[in-house]
C-alpha cells in the first residue's frame, strides 16, 4: 500500500512536509541499490564469497542496456531483461568459473583488478564504435507507456517499475534461499569439504552464486541506466564496488533485510555526511572523518550488522513476529 | 496526482524577493578534493557581493555547496537534491566531467540553468541549441588545443611531436585541438594515453625518448604532469620542451614537480596570476579570499572562483529584477565584451556562443611563475567542433 | 632493445614503489590477519608529518627517525583504540574498519595540511641525476627505492623466520586464543604489528614524496597496485610482495609500449589479467603457502 | 557379493606412506570396524572413499561400481554417506537445515523450481522435511530441531553429524569416532543408534572409533591399521587377543572394554 | 597449591558456574567428572584467565589470580590445553611447539625440553616440519598436550586430553601424567569424560552437576563410589 502510494505521498498536505518528489528519486534509486545488493549479499553472506567487482557488472550491464536500446533500437525493457541475462552468464561463465579456486583476500583482489580494468576496456578505440568512448551513452526520460501517460509522469513511471522489479525480484530471492540451492550456498560458506561431502557440487554452486549474482547486478544496472538516463565509463568505480560491499556489512549478511539497510546506506550517505558536516561549522574538510568514524561506529555497535541486530531474540515478547526468522537465511 | 496540491507560492524556484538560491556540486573530499577551493571561493565572493553590495538587484545570493566526492551517482543524488527539495534557481560551475556528464541532460530536460561548468570539455559548448541550458567556463579543450598547436608549430616547425594526454575526453579533446594547430608543420611520432589511477608517466615518457621526440604535447592532471616532466628531466637527463593544458598550469604543478624541473613549459592563461600582487585585482582577490574564506592567499582555483563568481552576477544583473530560468539563460547568452576584474580578454557569449572566454595569453614557466608573453588569442565565437586555426585572431 | 630495457627497469622502478607499500599491507596481514585498506592513506599522513617536520627546519635524518617513531606510535594507537573493537568478529568487519581509517586519514590530512600540495625539496641523499648505461637509464631516486624495499624485505623475512618475537606476530594472527594460551601478550603484539606496519607504510611514504609529490591523493592509486602486489606474491610473504609489485610495474609498462594504438590503452587491463591468471594457477599468490583441505 | 571392496589402497603425503595397501570389504548391513593407532591412516581410509583424497593405487567398489571415478560430491547419491571426526557441521545453520543439506542429493528440483515455487518444489520439500523429521526422531534430537548448530552442546553436535549423514538413506555409512568426548551414557545411546541404523534401516557401517567397548560391543567384524598397513582383521573376539594388535593398539588389557 | 573458592561464571545471561569450590594441592593430580554442559571446560577457561569471574576467588601459591590477564597466568606457570585444541594450524609442528615455549625464551633449556616432549610423543618427531592441520586427530592432541609441556608449567590444565587418542596412547598419556607430576611435582586439573583412566591416577576428584560440585573426595573413594561409577565411569 505504502509502496504503491509514495510518489503521491508529497502532495498530501501532511507527507508535504518531510516528502519532496526529490524523495521519489530516491526511493527508486534504493530499488536499483536493492536489487545490486541482493546479488551481492547472495553472493558474499550467503556463498560467502567476497567481490570488489560488482560495481564492473552493474555498469556492463548498464552499457549493454544503453547500447541495445539507444543503438540497436530494442524497447528499454527487453534491453533490460537482456542485459540482465547476458550479464548473468558473463559473471557466471567469466568470472564465477574462474573464481571457484580463489579464496578470501585472494578473490577479492583478483575481481577489484576487474573493477580497475574495465574502464579502460570500454573506451578501447575498437569498442567506440558502441561505447562511444569516455563520453558515454545518453538514455533520455522514459515516458510511461499508453493511457498511463495521464496519470503518471516519467518519474513517477520509472519508481513504480524499478521498485515492483525490486520487490519481485526480492520473493524470487527469498523462494531461492529457501531452497535446495540457497541451503548449498550457506552449505558451503559453513564448510566447503562438509558441503561437497553431502552431495554439494562445490565448484559448480560457487559459480552459479556468481552467476545468480551477477543476474541481480545486471538488473540493477539496466534500470540504473533506465533512472539516471545517462552512463559513462566513470559512472560507477571501484569506489561504488567497495561501498556496495561496506553496504551489505554493515546492513547484515546473509539476509534480505541486510540489504533492505544496506541500500538504504546508498540512498542516503551523502545526504546523511553532508547533514552531519553541517553540525559543525566551518568543518567541511572533516567530513570524511566523520564519514569513517561513522562507519566504524556502525561495525563496533552492530558487529553482525544492522539486519543481524533485529534478528537476535532481542524482544522475546515479540517472538511471533519475529523479524529474524522472516528475514534470516535460514528458512 | 490525485490530490490537488497547494498553489505553489514562489512560482520561480530558488526566488524570493530577497534572495536566490544557487547550487554547486563539488570534491569536499575524495582524490580531488583540492578543487574545492573553487566552489569556497566562489561562495566567498557571493558573501563579498551580499555584504558590500546587497546582493543583485536587491536579492542576495545563497549558495549551497554539496559534496560528490567525485563519484558520479552521488553527483546525481545531490543534484537532483538541490534542484528538487532545496529548489535551487540554478546550478553554478558543477566540478568534474565525469560527474557532470551523468547530470547533464537531466538539468537540461528540467529547465535547470546550468552555468559555467568547472571543465573544459567541448560537451558542454558544441551544440548550444541541443542544450540551451549548459555554459562552459574556461576555454574549451580543443580550442586551447589549437592555441598551443600553433604555437609548437611556430617555434619548432619540422620536428618530431609526442603527444601525452589522458585517457578520457579531456586527453582526447586536447589531442584534436592539439593535431588541427600544428597541422603539418611537425611530425607526430608518438602518441601517448595514461589512464587518471596510473601512478606516473614514467614509462609513456621513456616510449616517446625511445621514439626521438623534440617537443612533447601533454593533457594531464598536475599530479601526473608532475611525474612526467620529473622523469624526463631527472632519470633521463632529457630536456625535451613541454606545452601543457592550462589546467595544469598553476601553483599545484610547481609545488608537486619543483620550480626548477618545469622552467620553460609553455601552456594557455586567460586569468591574471596569483603572484601579480601589485595588480590592485589581485590584490583586491587576495584581500577578497582572507576576508571571505579565512586565512591564506588566494591561488589559481580561488581566482577561478572568483572569475566564476562574477560572471554569474554579471548574469544575474542581466537577467533583471523579474528572475526567471529562461531569463537567466537568456542573460547568460547575451553578455558582451565584459572583463571580470582578474581577466586577460573579454567575455562573450551568444545564443549560439556558450563558450564565454575563448582564447588567452601563451605563459612559460619561470622561477616557478607562469610568465606571460606573446598577444591575446581569441577563437571568439566559433563552435568547438568546427574550428580551425584560421579562426584565431590576435 | 633499449626500448624493451628501459621499460623493463621504468617497471621495476615503478614496480619497487608499489613493493614498498605492499611490504607494509603483508606486515599488517601477517601480524594481524587485517587486509589494511588504509595503508596508502596512511603512508600519505606519515608524509605529510615528515613534512612538517622539516618545515621546522629539522635536518632530513631527524624528521625521517621522527616520522618513523610517530608512524610506529600512530599504527599501534590506530590498533588499539579502533581496529582491536572489531577484532575477532569477521574480516569483513576488518575490512569496514580499515575502509573507515581510509577516510578518517584521508579528512583528517585535508583538515591539517589543506587541500593544496607541499613542496618537498629533494633529499640530498636520493636526488642526483640518473645512471646511464648505453641508453638505458635509471634514477637515483628510483634506485634508492628499489634498495629500501629490498633491505626492507629482507629485514621483515628475517624478522618473521628467525625471530621468537616473529614467530609470535605470526602467531597472533593464525590465532589468538592458541597465542593467549602460550602466554603471548596478545594485545601487544597486535599493536605492534599494526605500529610496524604502519612505520614501513611511513617509509614508503617519505619516498613517494619524492618521486610522486606531496599531496592527499599521491597514495590514493598506489595503495590499489600495492594491494595488488600483495595478493600477487601472497598475502603472507615480504618477498612475495616486492615480486608481486615488480611484476605489475613491468607487466604494465611492457602492455603499454608493445599494444598497437589502433587497439586504444589496455596496459591496465593487461596487467590485471596477468594477476588473475598467476592467481588460477597459484590461489594463494605465487609465494604464498598453498592450503590444502583435511578432515 | 560384498557391498564394498577395497583392495590395495596405497597414498603418500610428503614422504609419510599413509596407506600401503590396505584392502577390505563391508557387506549389506554389516557393522565393520577400523582401528588403529592414532595416525594408522583411518580417516585417510574414509577421505579416500569419499574422494577427498585421491589415492596413488587401489580400487574402490561400491555396489559394483568404482567410486574412484567419481567426483566427491557424486559419492553420497551413490549411497556412501559419512561423518567426520573434527566436525564440520553447517554451523550458522540450523539442525534441519543441517539435514536438508544432507540430502542435497536426494533432491532434484531444480534452481526454477525454486525460485517460482513450482508444484515439484514444494511436493520435493515436504518430502524431505518429514524424512528430517523422522531422522531427527531417531537420533532424539527433536526438540532442537531449529535451534542454530554452533549453539547445541558437544554430544548433540555429534549426533546432528550422524543424523545429517543418515537422512540420505545411505546403504553404507562411515562414522568416524562418532564416540569421541561423549560420556558413558552417550557412549551406550550412540551403540544403540548405530544398531538401529543396520537393523531398521538396513544400513551397513564402516566405524572409526578409539572406544574400545563400543568397537567391541557392535562390530561384526574388526580391522585394524598400523602405519598406513592392515595389521589383523576378523571378530571382535579374534581381534581383541591378537598380540600385535594389544601390542600397539590396545595395551594392557583394557579397563574401558 | 591451586585454590578456587566459591567462584561465578556467566555467558552473558545465563550462569555457567554458580559457587564451584576446589582445590589442587601442589603435585597432585585432580580431576573434574561431569556429564556433557556440567562446567568443566568452563572452570579450566575460568582459570586460565580466558573467562571473566563474577565473584569468587582463584587462589595459586598465594597470590589471587583471577583478573590477571591469560599471559600473566602462563608466566606464572599455569598452562592449559583446552577442548578443540587451538593449535597454529598453518605453523608447522616445530613451531608450534617452540611457540609453547614462548615465555621461557629459546635459550639452552629449549633443546632438552623439546626431546623430553618428543620423548613422550615419538609420532610428533617424524612430522616436526608439517603443518599442523595435517595431522591426523589423535596426533594433534599430542601436539597441544606437548605444547603446554614446553612451557615447563607447575599447574598443567587439561580439558578432554584423551579425546581422540588410542587407548594405549591414553594408557600411556596418563602414565606420563603421572610420572611427570611425580618427577617434577607438577600439578594437574584434567577434565574427562571418559574418567577411568583419569581417575586411576588422579588423588582427588570433584564431581561437577550443573555448574556446582556435588561431591569432591579421594579418587579412591570415588571409585568406590556406586553411583560415581555408573554415571562417570562407566561400570
Ligand atoms: N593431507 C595430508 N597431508 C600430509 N599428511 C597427511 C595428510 N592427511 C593425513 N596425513 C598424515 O597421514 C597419517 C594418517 O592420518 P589419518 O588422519 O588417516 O590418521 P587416523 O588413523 O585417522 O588417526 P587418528 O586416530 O588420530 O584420527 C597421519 O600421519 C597424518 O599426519
Ligand atoms: N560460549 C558459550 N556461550 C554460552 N554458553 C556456553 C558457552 N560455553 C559453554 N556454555 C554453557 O555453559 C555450561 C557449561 O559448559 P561447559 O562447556 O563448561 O561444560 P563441560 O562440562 O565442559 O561439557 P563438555 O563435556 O561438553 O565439554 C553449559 O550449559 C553450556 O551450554
Ligand atoms: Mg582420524
Ligand atoms: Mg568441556
Amino acid at each position: 500500500m505504502f509502496l504503491v502510494a509514495f510518489p503521491f505521498l508529497h502532495e498530501w498536505p501532511f507527507f508535504r512536509l518531510f516528502l519532496g518528489e526529490y524523495r521519489t528519486f530516491n526511493a527508486t534509486m534504493f530499488a536499483v541499490w536493492l536489487l545490486v545488493l541482493l546479488g551481492m549479499n547472495l553472493l558474499t553472506g550467503y556463498s560467502g564469497q567476497v567481490s570488489f567487482g560488482h560495481a564492473a557488472l552493474v555498469l556492463a550491464s548498464a552499457y549493454l542496456t544503453a547500447v541495445l536500446s539507444q543503438q540497436y533500437g530494442f524497447p528499454l525493457w527487453g534491453a533490460i531483461g537482456l542485459s540482465g541475462a547476458a550479464t548473468a552468464i558473463v559473471g557466471w561463465v567469466t568470472i564465477g568459473i574462474p573464481a571457484v579456486r580463489l579464496r578470501g583476500p585472494y578473490l577479492a583482489i583478483a575481481t577489484f583488478g576487474l573493477m580497475l580494468a574495465f574502464p579502460q576496456i570500454l573506451k578501447l578505440n575498437v569498442l567506440t564504435q558502441w561505447t562511444q568512448g569516455a563520453l558515454g551513452i545518453r538514455g533520455g526520460v522514459v515516458e510511461p507507456p499508453g493511457f498511463l501517460g495521464d496519470v503518471l509522469d516519467g518519474r513517477e513511471w520509472m519508481y513504480y517499475v524499478a521498485m515492483s522489479m525490486a520487490v519481485v525480484m526480492t520473493v524470487l530471492f527469498l523462494n531461492l534461499t529457501r531452497s535446495r540451492t540457497g541451503r548449498a550456498f550457506v552449505a558451503l560458506r559453513d564448510s566447503e569439504v562438509g558441503a561437497e561431502q553431502m552431495g554439494v557440487d562445490v565448484p559448480k554452486y560457487k559459480a552459479l552464486a556468481f552467476g545468480v549474482s551477477s543476474l541481480y547486478a545486471g538488473i540493477g544496472g539496466g534500470l540504473f541506466f533506465a533512472v539516471q538516463g545517462f552512463v559513462s565509463p566513470d559512472s560507477l568505480g571501484l569506489i561504488d564496488s567497495i561501498f556496495f560491499l561496506v553496504a551489505i556489512v554493515i546492513g547484515g549478511l546473509g539476509s534480505v533485510l541486510g540489504s533492505i539497510v544496506g541500500a538504504l546506506f546508498l540512498t542516503f550517505q551523502s545526504e546523511a555526511i553532508s547533514a552531519l558536516a553541517g553540525f559543525v561549522p566551518g568543518a567541511n574538510n572533516l567530513r570524511n572523518v566523520f564519514y569513517g568514524a561513522s562507519l566504524i561506529a556502525v561495525i563496533v555497535l552492530f558487529p553482525k550488522g544492522i539486519a543481524g541486530f533485529f534478528q537476535r531474540p532481542l524482544w522475546p515478547k515479540l517472538r511471533g513476529w519475529n523479524l529474524g526468522r522472516l528475514w534470516s537465511s535460514r528458512s | 496526482g490525485e490530490f490537488p496540491a497547494p498553489v505553489e507560492e514562489a512560482p520561480v524556484p530558488g526566488v524570493t524577493d530577497d534572495e536566490v538560491v544557487l547550487g554547486t556540486h563539488t570534491s569536499l573530499t575524495g582524490p580531488v578534493a583540492v578543487y574545492s577551493q573553487i566552489a569556497l571561493a566562489i561562495n566567498a565572493y557571493f558573501e563579498y557581493v551580499n555584504e558590500t553590495k546587497g546582493g543583485v538587484n536587491g536579492r542576495t545570493i545563497k549558495f549551497l555547496i554539496e559534496d560528490d566526492g567525485y563519484s558520479p551517482p552521488k553527483t546525481v543524488d545531490l543534484v537532483r537534491k538541490l534542484v528538487e527539495e532545496d529548489r535551487i534557481f540554478a546550478l553554478v560551475n558543477g566540478f568534474g566531467t565525469p560527474t557532470h556528464l551523468q547530470v547533464v541532460d537531466y538539468l537540461q530536460e528540467n529547465g535547470v540553468p546550468d552555468l559555467f561548468v568547472a571543465t573544459g570539455a567541448t560537451e558542454w559548448v558544441k551544440d548550444p541549441e541541443a542544450r540551451p541550458m549548459v555554459f562552459g567556463s574556461i576555454p574549451n579543450y580543443v580550442g586551447e588545443g589549437i592555441i598551443l598547436g600553433q604555437h609548437i608549430a611556430e617555434t619548432y616547425p619540422g620536428l618530431k611531436l609526442g603527444l601525452m594526454s589522458q585517457n578520457d575526453d579531456f586527453g582526447a579533446d586536447g589531442m584534436t585541438g592539439i593535431r588541427r594547430g600544428v597541422g603539418d608543420a611537425l611530425d607526430i611520432v608518438g602518441e601517448e594515453t595514461h589512464e587518471v589511477l596510473d601512478v606516473d608517466l614514467a614509462s609513456q615518457v621513456d616510449r616517446l625518448h625511445a621514439a626521438g621526440v623534440d617537443v612533447i604535447a601533454i593533457w594531464a592532471t598536475p599530479q601526473h604532469f608532475a611525474t612526467a616532466v620529473k622523469h624526463a628531466r631527472l632519470n633521463l637527463n632529457w630536456d625535451v620542451p613541454f606545452v601543457l593544458s592550462l589546467v595544469s598550469a598553476n601553483e599545484l604543478t610547481v609545488l608537486l614537480a619543483g620550480p626548477e624541473v618545469i622552467e620553460g613549459t609553455v601552456s594557455l592563461g586567460y586569468l591574471k596570476s596569483a603572484f601579480e600582487i601589485d595588480d590592485p585585482d589581485v590584490a583586491k582577490h587576495h584581500k577578497l579570499v582572507q576576508d571571505y574564506m579565512g586565512g591564506e592567499n588566494g591561488n589559481t582555483l580561488t581566482l577561478y572562483g572568483q572569475y566564476i563568481g562574477e560572471l554569474v552576477e554579471e548574469s544575474l544583473r542581466r537577467a533583471g529584477r523579474d528572475l526567471t530560468r529562461e531569463g537567466l539563460i537568456e542573460a547568460a547568452e547575451s553578455i558582451t565584451d565584459f572583463w571580470c576584474s582578474i581577466c586577460l580578454g573579454p567575455v562573450n557569449t551568444s545564443p549560439t556562443d556558450h563558450d564565454p572566454v575563448q582564447g588567452g595569453f601563451l605563459v612559460r614557466a619561470e622561477g616557478g611563475r607562469w610568465v606571460r608573453f606573446g598577444d591575446l588569442v581569441t577563437y571568439e565565437g566559433v563552435l568547438p567542433g568546427d574550428m580551425m586555426v584560421e579562426d584565431l585572431t590576435r | 632493445m633499449d626500448l624493451f630495457l628501459q621499460q623493463l627497469i621504468g617497471g621495476i622502478a615503478s614496480g619497487s614503489m608499489f613493493a614498498i607499500l605492499a611490504l607494509g599491507i603483508v606486515l599488517i596481514y601477517r601480524s594481524t590477519g587485517t587486509l589494511n585498506f588504509a595503508q596508502g592513506q596512511m603512508a600519505m599522513f606519515s608524509m605529510f608529518v615528515a613534512w612538517s617536520a622539516m618545515s621546522t627546519g629539522m635536518g632530513f635524518w631527524p624528521a625521517v627517525l621522527l616520522t618513523l617513531l610517530s608512524a610506529l606510535a600512530m599504527g599501534a594507537l590506530v590498533e588499539w583504540l579502533i581496529v582491536r573493537r572489531v577484532e575477532g568478529t569477521s574480516d569483513l568487519n576488518s575490512l569496514i574498519v580499515a575502509m573507515g581509517l581510509f577516510l578518517i586519514f584521508d579528512g583528517l590530512a585535508l583538515y591539517i595540511w589543506g587541500p593544496l600540495p607541499k613542496s618537498f625539496g629533494p633529499f640530498s641523499f636520493f636526488s642526483g641525476g640518473a645512471s646511464c648505461v648505453g641508453g638505458v637509464c635509471i634514477g637515483r631516486l628510483n634506485l634508492g627505492i628499489l634498495v629500501v624495499s629490498i633491505v626492507t624485505t629482507v629485514l621483515l623475512y628475517l624478522l618473521f623466520q628467525c625471530t621468537r618475537f616473529g614467530l609470535a606476530l605470526r602467531a597472533t594472527a593464525l590465532n589468538r586464543l592458541a597465542s593467549r594460551l602460550v602466554g603471548i601478550p596478545v594485545g601487544r603484539m597486535l599493536s605492534t604489528g599494526w605500529g610496524l606496519g604502519t612505520a614501513v607504510g611511513a617509509i614508503a611514504g617519505i619516498l613517494a614524496a619524492q618521486s610522486l609529490g606531496l599531496d592527499i591523493r599521491t597514495m590514493f592509486f598506489v595503495v590499489l597496485f600495492a594491494l595488488a602486489a600483495a595478493v600477487l606474491g601472497g598475502l603472507d610473504s615480504p618477498v612475495g610482495a616486492v615480486v608481486g609489485g615488480l611484476i605489475i610495474g613491468v607487466v604494465k609498462n611492457l602492455a603499454g609500449t608493445y599494444t598497437p594504438s589502433s587497439v586504444g590503452s589496455i596496459d591496465l587491463a593487461v596487467a590485471f589479467a596477468v594477476i588473475v591468471l598467476v592467481l588460477m594457477v597459484r590461489p594463494n599468490g605465487i609465494f604464498g603457502r598453498p592450503v590444502r583441505m583435511r578432515v | 557379493m560384498s557391498l564394498l571392496t577395497v583392495e590395495e589402497l596405497s597414498i603418500q603425503f610428503g614422504g609419510i606412506l599413509a596407506l600401503d595397501g590396505v584392502g577390505f570389504s563391508v557387506d549389506e548391513a554389516e557393522i565393520v570396524s577400523i582401528i588403529g593407532p592414532n595416525g594408522a591412516g583411518k580417516t585417510t581410509v574414509f577421505n579416500c572413499l569419499t574422494r577427498v583424497y585421491d589415492p596413488m593405487k587401489g580400487s574402490i567398489r561400491f555396489r559394483g561400481r568404482d567410486l574412484l571415478k567419481m567426483r566427491p560430491h557424486q559419492v553420497v547419491a551413490n549411497g556412501v554417506a559419512r561423518t567426520f571426526q573434527n566436525l564440520e557441521l553447517f554451523s550458522s545453520m540450523s539442525v534441519l537445515d543441517n539435514l536438508l543439506v544432507g540430502q542435497h542429493s536426494k533432491i532434484r528440483y531444480s534452481a526454477l523450481d525454486a525460485v517460482f515455487r513450482l508444484p515439484r518444489q514444494m511436493r520435493e520439500e515436504r518430502e524431505a522435511r518429514r524424512r528430517a523429521e523422522d531422522t531427527l526422531e531417531l537420533m532424539e534430537l527433536t526438540e532442537v530441531r531449529d535451534m542454530p548448530v554452533h549453539a547445541l552442546p558437544y554430544d548433540a553436535k555429534k549426533r546432528v553429524e550422524i543424523a545429517r549423514a543418515l537422512v540420505s538413506r545411505p546403504k553404507l555409512a562411515l562414522l568416524d569416532e562418532p564416540a569421541g568426548g561423549l560420556t558413558h551414557e552417550q557412549v551406550d545411546s550412540i551403540a544403540r543408534i548405530v544398531r538401529g541404523i543396520r537393523d531398521e534401516l538396513g544400513v551397513a557401517v564402516l566405524l572409526v572409533e578409539h572406544r574400545m567397548g563400543l568397537v567391541m560391543d557392535i562390530s561384526d567384524r574388526v580391522c585394524v591399521l598400523d602405519f598406513g598397513r592392515k595389521i589383523a582383521d576378523g571378530t571382535p573376539t579374534e581381534v581383541r587377543r591378537d598380540p600385535a594388535v594389544i601390542q600397539t593398539y590396545l595395551g594392557a588389557p583394557h579397563v574401558d572394554a | 597449591m591451586l585454590t578456587l573458592k566459591d567462584i561465578h561464571v556467566s555467558y552473558g545471561q545465563a550462569p555457567a558456574l554458580h559457587g564451584v569450590s576446589l582445590e589442587v594441592p601442589e603435585g597432585h593430580i585432580v580431576t573434574l567428572l561431569g556429564a556433557n554442559g556440567s562446567g568443566k571446560s568452563t572452570t579450566i577457561h575460568a582459570v586460565a584467565g580466558l573467562l571473566p569471574i563474577q565473584s569468587g576467588s582463584i587462589d595459586f601459591e598465594g597470590r589471587e589470580i583471577a583478573g590477571l590477564s591469560t599471559e600473566a597466568i602462563v608466566r606464572l606457570g599455569i598452562c592449559a590445553t583446552l577442548e578443540g585444541r587451538q593449535l597454529f594450524g598453518e605453523m608447522t609442528v616445530l613451531e608450534n611447539l617452540r611457540l609453547g615455549a614462548y615465555t621461557q625464551g629459546e635459550g639452552k633449556g629449549f633443546d632438552e625440553q623439546l626431546e623430553r616432549v618428543l620423548t613422550y610423543f615419538p609420532a610428533l618427531s617424524e612430522r616436526l616440519e608439517l603443518s599442523s592441520y595435517l595431522l591426523s586427530g589423535g596426533e594433534q592432541q599430542m601436539l597441544a598436550i606437548g605444547r603446554a609441556l614446553m612451557a615447563r608449567p607447575r599447574l598443567l590444565l587439561m580439558d578432554e586430553p584423551s579425546l581422540g587418542l588410542a587407548p594405549l596412547l591414553a594408557q600411556e598419556m596418563f602414565a606420563g601424567i603421572m610420572s611427570l607430576s611425580k618427577a617434577e611435582g607438577i600439578s594437574v586439573l584434567l577434565a574427562e569424560q571418559a574418567a577411568d583412566l583419569a581417575v586411576g591416577i588422579s588423588g582427588y576428584g570433584y564431581v561437577l552437576e550443573v555448574g556446582k560440585v556435588v561431591l569432591g573426595d579421594t579418587a579412591r573413594n570415588l571409585l568406590d563410589n556406586e553411583e560415581v561409577r555408573s554415571a562417570y565411569l562407566g561400570h
